[in-house]
C-alpha cells in the first residue's frame, strides 16, 4: 500500500509563508498510524520536519493535528480510517487558530492561558477530616464529573471551534471542560469563582453548539453536553 | 458498611450579566417566534399569495387590533432577536473593544428607532380609507 | 477582519459533521431573515406614512426575482426555527445531548418535509403569475406611483 | 558564551512527571524552584499509568503497611532495601490521602471512601488471597495523578520552563551548580544556576524495540549523571511486562487476566498451565514468570502462526470454558468486559481492529520499567558510592532514581507510590538544603562541553541516520538483553553497541536550524540511549545469577551467597568500573520466591 502525504510546512528561519510538502511512502500498512507515517517522513526523508509527540497511544495529547480536514491525534488515527485501496491520500496540517511556530507545531500558550484562567485546581479550605483520612464522596457525586476528568489538554476541541477561530479570546471548550470538572465536584468549594470566569463575555456564551469539539475529542468527552451543563448552572443557579 | 449515596445539589450565586440575559432572551424569544414568525410567514407569504397582495389586503388585516398587536409583538421580538444575533456575529469578528462598543450603540439605537417608527406606523394605521374605497 | 476571512474559508474547509453544517446554516439563515426583516419593517411602515410608496413596493415584490427571494425567506425561517428549537432544547436538557446527531437530522428532515411542498407551491404561483402577465420581468417604477 | 542565558534559582527540578511535580510542590513552599521539562508537564508518561497506586488504606478489607512491605520485598526477589520499603509503604497511606485532599478524583466505594482493587503480588496475610490495595481512578490513575499535581502547581504558582531540554549537569568536584538546557522553541542554550538540582526524568524503555514507554523516554537523566561521574545502580533489572500489544508494545493491564483472561499459544494450549510454567496460579503468576513463559513459547515456535506473539483471550466463551474446567462458578459476559476494561477495549479496537469481546488479542512482552537508576537514599539524596556518600545538592526521584524499593522486580502499583512518596520526601529535603546551602559560583564555560557536543552533531557528515542506529540498537537489545539473557547474547550486544558507537559518530542530521530542531535533539537522545543500553548490558553480564527480571539461561538460580547486593556502574574515561553495595535487609529473610 502507498501513502501520498501532503504536509503543511513552514520554517520561520527560511520561509516567508507556509507551503505543502508532498511525500510518497511505499510499503505502508493499514494498521500504521498517521504518527508512524510522519515519523517515516521525518526519519527517512526529511529530518527537518517538526512535530510534537510522545506516548504514541493517545494519552499524552501532544499530536493533535488537522488530518484530512478534521482535528485528531496522529497517533490514534490509523491509515485504514482514512482510506482503503492501493494509495491513500493523507493531508496533515497544524491545528487552527494558534500561531504556527514551525511545521506542525503551534504556540500552545494562549490555549494554556485559557485553561489556567478557569482556576483549574481543587479549592477547599475547610479542614480535612479529623481522622486524617480522605474526604468522603458518594459514587453518584463522583460520577457527575467523571467524563470531564479525562481531558488530556490536546487542544483538538478548542481549535476545531469556529468561535475560537473567529476570536481567540473565547476561552474555548477545553477550558470549559476543565471548569466543569471542578464545578461539578461536590468536594470543591469555589464553583462561584469559576462560574464568574466561564460566565463572562468570552466564556460559555460564545459556544454556538457547533459540536466540532465533541467530534474531535480523542478522549470521547461529551464536550458540548458539559458546556450545556455549565450554561444551565449559570442560567438556573443550581449545580 | 454504611453507604453514602445520592447526588448533592448546590445552590450558587450567579452574577448576571448582559451575555447571560442575551442567551436567555435568544431562547425565550426564539420559542415565541416559533409561533409569531413562523405563523406570520406561513399566513402572509404562503397562504396569502404575494401576487394578490395590495395595500387593501394589509388594511383589512390591520383593521383588527388583534392583528395589530400580533404584528407589534412580532416586530419587537423578531427585531430584537435578530439584531442581537447580528451583534453576536459581529462581536465574533470585531476584536477592538472600542469598535465593538460603537457598533453596539449603533445597533441599539437602530433597534429602538425602528421599533418606535414601525410601532407608530402600526398603531396609528387607519384602515378606514382603504377598506371603504 | 482577517479572522472573518479565516473563519469563512476554514468553515468551508473544515470537515465537520452535522453540527458544523447546522451552525453554518443557522447563522446564514438568521442573517438572511434579518436582512429581509429590516427592509420589510421599514417598507411596511410606509403603509401608514407613505401609502403610495408602499403600493409601489408591493408591486415590486411581485417581480419573479423577489418571488424567489421570498421562497428562500420561507426556507430560512423554517430551518432557523426548527434548528433554533433544537438548540434551545439541548441547552436546557444537556442529557439529551446523546441524540445530537439524530436531532440535527430531525430538524433537517422536518424542514425539508414542510419546505419542499411549500416551495413547489410558491414557485408554481410565480410561474402562473408570469404566464398571466406578459411583462412580469419589468420592474415597476416608483415615479408611476407617487405622481 | 554571550549567547548563553543564565537564570538563578535555589533549586532546579528536571522533569515534570509525577515525581518532579510532587517534589516541586513541596520544594516551592520554601525555596525558589524552577521546573524544567522537555515536554509540557501534562505530556509526561506518568499520565499513561493505568492500574492504580498501592497503599494499605484498608478501605474495604483488612490490610496493613507491614503486609505491603512484605509483598514488595518478596516481589523484589529480596533485592530491595527493606528500610526504604518500610518508608514507602508507611508513607503511602498518608500520601494517597493527601492526593485526595488535593482533589484527585479517586473512584469510590459505596461507603464514600477511596475505591481499591486487587493487583498481582499484593496479598492478605489473613486470607492468603490477593488484597484490595490498589487505589484507582477508573483505569487512568496515572493521568489523574499527573493532572492533579500539575493543577496544584498552577495553584501554587510554580515556575515552569516547558519544553526546555536539559542536556548537562554542572558539577564541580563534589558540588552541583545547576544544569544546562536548550530552549526547544529557539534552540538557545540556557544555564540554570542553582544550589540544588533534582533529576526526575523517568525511564529509558526506548532502549528496546517493543516498549510501553513514550518516545521521549530516552534515558537522558541517567546518561547525564553517568557522564558527570555519578554511578548507576542495578541497571540490569529492567521489567518486561508480559502483555503488550504485538509490535506496538501498548500496555494491556494485568487486570485482563485478573478478570479471567488466559494466554494461548499457537497450538491452542493454555500454556501457563499445560506447559508447566505455573501449574497452580497459571496466568496469574508474577510478571517476570509470565514474560519468560511467553518468550519460551515463541522461541519454541509455538507463537501464533509461528510468529512472535501469543494470544490473550478474554472472550466470554473462552473464559467461561476455562472457569468450567477449573470448577469455578463464575461466568462473565460482554457487558462485564465492557464495564471492567473500557480503555483496553478502546486500545485494541483502535490499534488492532480487534474486539476483545469476540476475538483474542495478540500480545508479546513489552519493555516497561527500569528498576535501577541513579542511587539515592529515602530523601532523594544521590549517593556516590557503596559507602553511601552523598553528592550534596543533587537529588533524584521517580523512575530514574533507585532507592531501592523495587529491587529486581517491581510490583504493579508500586511505581506510582514511589513517585509521590519519594518525590515528596526529596522535595522537602531539597528545600531544607537550600535554606542553608550557599549558591556557589558557576565555573567558567559551564556550557562549553555540551555545546561542543552539539556542534559536533550539527557538523558531523557521515551520512548515517539517527533512526538507523537507534533501530539497530533496539533490535540487538531486544534480541540479546531482554526477558532472557546469557553470556553469549550479552557479549553479542556489547559488540553491537560498540559498532553502533562508531556509527553514532557518523550520524548526520538534516536540520541545521535552531527553532524546534528535534532532528538534533533526537540524535543527542540516541547518545543517551546507547549509554543506558551499555550500562544495562555490562551490569547484566557481570551478574552471574538469575534474580527477578534478570533471568539468565546460563545461571538459572538465584545466588544469595554471592549476589545479594546492588550493582554500581561508573563511567571512567572510555571505560567503566563496577562496584557493589550490600542490600539492607530487615524483617524479611531471603526465601525462595513461590506464588
Ligand atoms: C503504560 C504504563 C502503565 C503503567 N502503569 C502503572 C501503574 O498502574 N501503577 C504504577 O505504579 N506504575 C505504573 N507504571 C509505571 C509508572 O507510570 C512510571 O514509572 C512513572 O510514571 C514514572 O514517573 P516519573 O515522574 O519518574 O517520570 P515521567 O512521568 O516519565 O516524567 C519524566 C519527565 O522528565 C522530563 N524529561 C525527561 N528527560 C528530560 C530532559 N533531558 N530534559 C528535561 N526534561 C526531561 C519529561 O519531559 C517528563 O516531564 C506504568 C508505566 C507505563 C509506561
Ligand atoms: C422562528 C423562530 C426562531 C427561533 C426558534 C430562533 C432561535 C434562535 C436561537 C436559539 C438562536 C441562538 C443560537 C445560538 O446561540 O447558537 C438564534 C440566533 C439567531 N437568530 Fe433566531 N430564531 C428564530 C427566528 C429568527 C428570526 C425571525 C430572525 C431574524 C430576524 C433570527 C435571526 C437570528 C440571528 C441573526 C441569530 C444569530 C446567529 C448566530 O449567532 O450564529 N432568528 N435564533
Ligand atoms: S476536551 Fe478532549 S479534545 Fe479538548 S483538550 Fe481535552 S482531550 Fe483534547
Ligand atoms: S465547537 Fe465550539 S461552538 Fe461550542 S459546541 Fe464546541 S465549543
Ligand atoms: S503521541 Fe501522545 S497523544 Fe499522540
Amino acid at each position: 500500500m502507498q501513502a501520498q502525504l501532503r504536509i503543511r510546512r513552514y520554517n520561520p528561519e527560511k520561509d516567508t509563508s507556509g507551503y505543502w510538502g508532498e511525500y510518497t511512502l511505499n510499503n505502508i500498512n493499514p494498521n500504521d498510524s498517521v504518527l508512524d507515517l510522519l515519523h517515516r517522513v521525518k526519519w527517512e526523508i526529511d529530518g527537518t520536519l517538526a512535530l510534537r509527540r510522545s506516548c504514541a497511544h493517545g494519552v499524552c495529547g501532544s499530536d493533535a493535528f488537522r488530518i484530512n480536514g478534521t482535528n485528531m491525534l496522529a497517533c490514534k488515527t490509523l491509515v485504514s480510517r482514512l482510506g482503503a485501496g492501493e494509495t491513500v491520500k493523507i493531508q496533515v496540517e497544524p491545528i487552527l487558530g494558534l500561531r504556527v511556530i514551525k511545521d506542525l507545531i503551534v504556540d500552545m500558550e494562549p490555549f494554556m492561558n485559557h485553561y489556567k484562567s478557569v482556576l483549574p485546581y481543587f479549592i477547599n479550605d475547610e479542614a480535612a477530616p479529623e481522622n486524617g483520612r480522605e474526604r468522603l464522596q458518594s459514587q453518584e457525586d463522583r460520577a457527575r464529573f467523571d467524563d470531564t476528568t479525562k481531558c488530556i489538554l490536546c487542544a483538538a476541541c478548542t481549535t476545531s471551534c469556529p468561535s475560537f477561530w473567529a476570536n481567540e479570546r473565547y476561552i474555548g471548550p477545553a477550558a470549559i471542560v476543565n471548569a466543569h470538572r471542578f464545578i461539578f465536584d461536590s468536594r470543591d468549594q469555589a464553583p462561584e469563582k469559576r462560574l464568574a470566569v466561564v460566565g463572562d463575555t468570552f466564556g460559555v456564551w460564545r459556544c454556538r453548539t457547533n459540536f466540532n469539539c465533541t467530534n474531535a475529542c480523542p478522549r470521547e468527552i461529551e464536550i458540548t453536553k458539559a458546556i450545556a451543563e455549565v450554561k444551565k448552572v449559570l442560567a438556573t443557579g443550581e449545580i | 458498611m454504611t453507604t453514602l449515596s445520592g447526588v448533592t445539589h448546590r445552590k450558587v450565586q450567579v452574577r448576571s450579566n448582559f451575555e447571560r440575559f442575551a442567551f436567555l432572551f435568544m431562547r425565550l424569544s426564539g420559542v415565541t417566534l416559533l409561533v409569531l414568525a413562523v405563523g406570520h410567514v406561513l399566513i402572509q407569504h404562503v397562504l396569502n399569495d404575494v401576487h394578490n397582495l395590495t395595500l387593501e389586503v394589509v388594511a383589512a388585516t390591520w383593521n383588527s387590533w388583534g392583528w395589530k398587536v400580533y404584528d407589534m409583538l412580532l416586530l419587537i421580538f423578531a427585531f430584537s432577536h435578530g439584531m442581537n444575533g447580528l451583534r453576536n456575529v459581529l462581536e465574533d469578528y470585531i476584536h477592538n473593544a472600542k469598535t465593538v462598543k460603537i457598533v453596539n450603540i449603533v445597533l441599539a439605537v437602530f433597534v429602538v428607532v425602528t421599533i418606535i417608527w414601525a410601532g407608530i406606523a402600526i398603531a396609528s394605521f387607519d384602515a378606514a380609507p382603504f377598506i371603504n374605497n | 477582519m482577517s479572522s472573518l476571512m479565516l473563519t469563512l474559508r476554514e468553515s468551508a474547509r473544515y470537515r465537520g459533521r452535522s453540527g458544523h453544517w447546522s451552525w453554518v446554516a443557522h447563522r446564514l439563515s438568521g442573517l438572511a431573515i434579518l436582512s429581509f426583516l429590516i427592509i420589510h419593517v421599514w417598507d411596511t411602515a410606509n403603509a401608514s406614512f407613505a401609502p403610495n410608496v408602499y403600493r409601489w413596493s408591493v408591486e415590486l415584490f411581485k417581480h419573479p426575482l423577489f418571488g424567489l427571494g421570498e421562497v428562500g425567506l420561507v426556507g430560512a425561517v423554517l430551518y432557523h426555527a426548527f434548528n433554533g428549537i433544537r438548540i434551545s432544547l439541548l441547552d436546557f436538557k444537556p442529557e439529551w445531548w446523546k441524540h445530537q446527531q439524530r436531532s440535527a437530522t430531525i430538524s433537517w428532515a422536518l424542514f425539508l418535509i414542510i419546505f419542499i411542498p411549500i416551495a413547489i407551491m410558491m414557485i408554481n404561483s410565480i410561474v402562473n403569475h408570469c404566464n398571466d402577465s406578459v411583462n412580469c420581468w419589468v420592474f415597476p417604477r416608483l415615479s408611476d406611483f407617487i405622481s | 558564551m554571550a549567547q548563553v542565558k543564565i537564570h538563578t534559582f535555589d533549586a532546579v527540578i528536571v522533569g515534570a512527571g509525577g515525581a518532579g511535580l510532587m517534589a516541586a510542590l513541596y520544594a516551592s513552599r520554601s525555596a525558589n524552584v524552577a521546573v524544567l521539562s522537555k515536554l509540557y508537564p501534562t505530556r509526561s508518561h506518568t499520565g499513561a499509568a493505568q492500574g492504580g497506586i498501592g497503599a494499605a488504606l484498608a478501605n474495604m478489607e483488612e490490610d496493613s503497611w507491614e503486609w505491603h512491605s512484605y509483598d514488595t520485598v518478596k516481589g523484589s526477589d529480596y533485592l530491595a532495601d527493606q528500610d526504604a520499603v518500610d518508608v514507602l509503604t508507611k508513607e503511602a497511606i498518608n500520601t494517597v490521602v493527601e492526593l485526595e485532599h488535593m482533589g484527585l478524583p479517586f473512584d469510590r466505594f459505596p461507603n464514600g471512601k477511596i475505591s481499591q482493587r486487587r493487583f498481582g503480588g499484593h496479598m492478605s496475610k489473613t486470607t492468603g488471597r490477593p488484597v484490595m490495595r490498589a487505589c484507582h481512578a477508573a483505569d487512568r490513575t496515572g493521568h489523574m495523578i499527573l493532572q492533579t499535581l500539575y493543577q496544584q502547581c498552577i495553584k501554587n504558582e510554580v515556575n515552569f520552563f516547558d519544553e526546555f531540554h536539559v542536556v548537562d549537569l554542572i558539577r564541580v568536584d563534589d558540588t552541583v551548580r545547576g544544569v544546562v538546557a536548550i530552549e526547544i522553541a529557539t534552540g538557545e542554550f540556557h544555564i540554570f544556576h542553582s544550589k540544588a538540582v533534582m533529576f526526575a526524568t523517568g525511564g529509558w524503555g526506548r532502549v528496546w524495540e517493543v516498549t510501553s514507554n513514550a518516545h521521549s523516554l530516552t534515558g537522558d537523566g541517567p546518561a547525564i549523571a553517568l557522564r558527570r561521574g555519578i554511578p548507576l545502580q542495578d541497571m540490569e533489572f529492567f521489567q518486561f511486562h508480559p502483555t503488550g500489544i504485538f509490535k506496538l508494545g501498548i500496555l494491556i493491564t494485568e487486570g485482563v487476566r485478573g478478570e479471567g483472561g488466559v494466554l494461548i499459544n499457537g497450538e491452542g494450549e493454555r500454556f501457563m498451565g499445560v506447559r508447566g510454567y505455573a501449574p497452580n496460579v497459571k496466568d496469574l503468576a508474577s510478571r517476570d514468570v509470565v514474560s519468560r513463559a511467553i518468550y519460551l513459547e515463541i522461541k519454541a515456535g509455538r507463537g501464533i502462526n509461528g510468529q512472535k506473539y501469543v494470544h490473550l483471550d478474554v472472550t466470554p466463551e473462552t473464559v467461561n470454558r476455562y472457569y468450567e474446567e477449573d470448577g469455578e462458578d463464575r461466568r462473565i459476559d460482554r457487558a462485564y468486559i465492557e464495564a471492567k476494561l473500557p480503555d483496553i477495549a478502546d486500545f485494541t479496537r483502535t490499534y488492532l481492529g480487534v474486539d476483545p469481546v469476540t476475538e483474542p488479542m495478540p500480545v508479546q512482552p513489552t519493555a516497561h520499567y527500569g528498576m535501577g537508576g541513579i542511587p539515592t537514599d529515602v530523601h532523594g539524596r544521590v549517593l556516590l558510592d557503596a559507602q553511601k556518600n552523598p553528592l550534596p545538592g543533587f537529588y533524584a526521584a521517580g523512575e530514574v532514581a533507585c532507592v531501592s524499593v523495587h529491587g529486581a522486580n517491581r510490583l504493579g502499583t508500586n511505581s506510582l507510590t514511589d513517585l509521590v512518596v519519594f518525590g515528596k520526601l526529596a522535595g522537602k529535603d531539597m528545600a531544607n538544603y537550600c535554606q542553608t546551602a550557599e549558591l556557589l559560583p558557576l565555573p567558567d564555560g559551564a556550557a562549553d562541553d555540551v555545546m561542543a557536543e552539539f556542534d559536533r552533531i550539527r557538523n558531523s557528515g557521515g551520512g548515517v541516520k539517527t533512526y538507523e542506529v537507534r533501530n539497530k540498537m533496539q533490535v540487538s537489545m531486544t534480541e540479546n538483553v531482554s526477558v532472557f539473557r546469557t553470556e553469549e547474547t550479552m557479549k553479542q550486544a556489547l559488540e553491537d553497541l560498540e559498532a553502533l558507537r562508531d556509527e553514532y559518530q557518523k550520524v548526520e542530521i538534516q536540520d541545521k536550524g535552531k527553532v524546534f530542531n528535534s532532528d538534533i535533539l533526537e540524535a543527542w537522545e540516541l547518545g543517551c540511549l546507547l549509554d543506558t543500553a551499555e550500562v544495562t548490558t555490562v551490569s547484566g553480564l557481570a551478574r552471574t545469577e538469575s534474580r527477578g527480571a534478570h533471568a539468565r539461561d546460563d545461571y538459572t538460580e538465584r545466588d544469595d551467597e554471592n549476589w545479594l547486593m546492588h550493582t554500581l556502574y561508573y563511567k571512567e574515561g572510555d571505560g567503566y568500573r563496577l562496584d557493589y553495595k550490600p542490600v539492607t535487609l530487615g524483617r524479611y529473610e531471603p526465601k525462595p520466591r513461590v506464588y
